[in-house]
């Protein structure tokens, strides 16, 4: 049996300019976050942009951007959603706020279905919040979008570096295009993620404090692009993402 | 209409199937559409002949398209069953569905033991099971 | 092909009288702190304790507690090394700190693999740290552990409480015994995973306040125990796991 | 040697067959082990006769121990290989293949491509192929 799908994730992609992909070590690192405020900042200035969530267990965008999960519409495929100049997809807006217990080939096949269905048409950005872990999600994911670039989100706890570290590692071996380093939720002063970055040969391209303010400020666009966390952000990414004059 | 979506990924897998074998003319296609996704026979039937591009390779291509049936097997305990013994799912489910059938593990449950941990072992999604055609050599 | 291996997990398992699994919704919520941390002080309460962590992408309880990861003795099967009285397995102890990216069937197969060959020998309580997410790692691990009793981490972010509700859906739908809640690294007042606990017939257990020594604690028992936030942890789930009188 | 854990395993599972197909004496079992796991041939028999329960049901037991090849087939550029064409891999890396050999995908990579999301087609663990015995009514 051929598989029809793999066929049409290429040419749905053939619109979008570059393909980000946030990823990171373990969960709660920030991937989400760094991936909402990316495509937001990216959105903001005036740039046509989309935003993919791909962590199909714990799809977090649509509550820190605060789009709404009803079904897209269909049209010639699915037509992500605009949501003040982002366009959105995400398992939520499908599963609602069901759980979706998916075993490695449901996993695989979901994400190729998404990907062939799922109509971008023309966007100077496509942000991707990389799957968790490095299991089917995330292998398929880098399997599939062969142009994407890699952001990888780091936490100064040793716990966190830990896990980053394997990650960028993996992230070599397949040999992926690795655009460089953001430390999130910095609390103090500390140099473990520039030492990380440093063995690895790579940029730390910002580092964004701890913000108390951010979590009352999820799912309000005007009250989220104020916060310090999504402007340091914007000035760490959106430099390496759209270098002056392109 | 998402169906426009997969029928034209079987036009262009159809497409890069002729190629790399060197086909001159594709004469027979028969696509499998599984039960669990619920598309409509006629309808991706339609979607296939509005995309069906205008590459002349196509142009007398005979179109099959069959409904494989669903079959779930519950990882839990073992049980085997069909897609009419996951009794009635709302509207808003099938569409799920309709859209990415795995989201059967969100919706369905099995009908022996309720757990979602069930494989799908056939009638999921579109395949495409033989592209026949024309070679200058043969 | 007949696998001998399931045969082998129940009966490996005989000696433990108890099993605590720590679950929770996305990563970053304090799974691996709980684990540990609940291991930690029913070591110190004189209880016979092992710790498994499952979490084979990010394996953390070596970081937090402190533990060697060199391959564990060989002694009719493998013996968990006694760390300071837990005794203790991770993948940790095989991969080091290379990445060890797996698909669904080589984490089911890795499972069984470990539990099939792991002797915990008489414990008063086995901890399990149970992988991230709702896939493969975490459906065989409730599939195999038959006996466990799942404690859920939550924290108040809005991003974590979403998932945290999937997760408990979860547990609900697949019918395992859910001791209850608790709530980590609370920074202020905030009544959100109360509500979701009232919604969901679940008990809180009890809350940790976020701990800003926990971090240079890592890896150092004697600090660790001392820190406020094991102490809470223990406070609330000790009670729990080892009521008084049994 | 944890190759009795795994030893009791096969024991184990095999009383439980003969208990569940009523039989008296079980005469023969067939044990693959995948080359991947390593595990000493003579080793894993010797482990075998060790925990040989004194179930009567044993006693007289032909035990067939057959050593499958290693087979990957990579899942990026589809390449198939061997284990002996993944090169040679220190002994840290042995090890930890041997206790779990899934962690083939932390130490080995494709020798065509580099990539570590390759598939264990073939000779992965120990797996009981076949179990004979005599039953009351036979
Ligand atoms: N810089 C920051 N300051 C404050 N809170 C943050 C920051 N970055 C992330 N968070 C919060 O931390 C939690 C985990 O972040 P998230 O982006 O969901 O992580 P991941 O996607 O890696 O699991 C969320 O509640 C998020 O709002
Ligand atoms: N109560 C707490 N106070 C301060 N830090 C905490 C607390 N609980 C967990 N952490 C830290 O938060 C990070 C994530 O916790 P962890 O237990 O690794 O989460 P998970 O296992 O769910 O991914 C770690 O750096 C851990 O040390
Ligand atoms: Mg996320
Ligand atoms: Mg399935
Ligand atoms: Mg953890
Ligand atoms: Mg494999
Ligand atoms: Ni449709
Ligand atoms: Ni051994
Ligand atoms: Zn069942
Ligand atoms: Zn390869």
């Amino acid at each position: 049996m051929l598989d029809p799908r793999r066929a049409a994730v290429d040419a749905r992609l053939e619109g979008v300019k570059r393909i980000v992909a946030v990823t990171g070590g373990k969960g709660g690192i920030g991937k989400s976050f760094v991936s909402s405020a990316l495509a937001l900042a990216s959105a903001r200035a005036g740039r046509a942009t989309g935003l993919l969530d791909l962590d199909f267990t714990s799809p977090s965008d649509h509550v820190i951007l605060g789009f709404e999960t009803g079904f897209p519409t269909e049209e010639f495929g699915i037509d992500p959603a605009d949501h003040h100049g982002i366009r959105c997809m995400s398992i939520a807006h499908f599963a609602g706020d069901a759980p979706v217990p998916m075993r490695g080939d449901d996993v695989t096949n979901a994400l190729l279905e998404l990907l062939a269905i799922t109509r971008w048409k023309e966007l100077d950005l496509l942000v991707i919040d990389m799957p968790p872990g490095i299991g089917d999600a995330a292998l398929d994911a880098m399997r599939l979008l062969g142009r994407a670039e890699y952001v990888v989100v780091a936490g100064s706890s040793r716990v966190v570096l830990e896990s980053v570290r394997r990650t960028v590692r993996l992230l070599q071996d397949v040999r992926v295009p690795i655009l460089g380093i953001v430390e999130n939720m910095r609390r103090k002063e500390d140099d473990g993620v520039r030492r990380l970055a440093e063995a690895q040969g790579l940029p730390v391209l910002g580092t964004v404090d701890f913000d108390e303010t951010l979590e009352d400020a999820l799912g309000d666009l005007d009250r989220l692009a104020a916060t310090t966390a999504v402007r340091s952000l914007a000035a760490a990414l959106l430099p390496v993402v759209f270098p002056a004059g392109r | 209409m998402h169906e426009f979506a997969l029928a034209e990924s079987v036009v262009r897998a159809t497409l890069q199937t002729a190629e790399s074998e060197g086909m001159t003319a594709v004469t027979r296609v028969v696509v499998q559409v599984g039960e669990l996704q619920q598309i409509k026979k006629d309808v991706f039937e339609f979607a296939l002949k509005q995309v069906h591009s205008d590459d002349p390779r196509l142009a007398d291509t005979v179109l099959v398209v069959e409904i494989v049936p669903a079959r779930f097997s519950c990882r839990v305990c073992e049980h085997g069953f069909t897609l009419a013994e996951t009794g009635e799912h709302d509207a808003d489910a099938k569409e799920a569905i309709h859209f990415v059938p795995e989201l059967a593990h969100a919706f369905m449950r099995c009908p022996a033991c309720g757990s979602p941990d069930f494989e799908v072992a056939e009638g999921r999604g579109v395949g495409i099971a033989s592209i026949e055609g024309e070679r200058p050599d043969a």
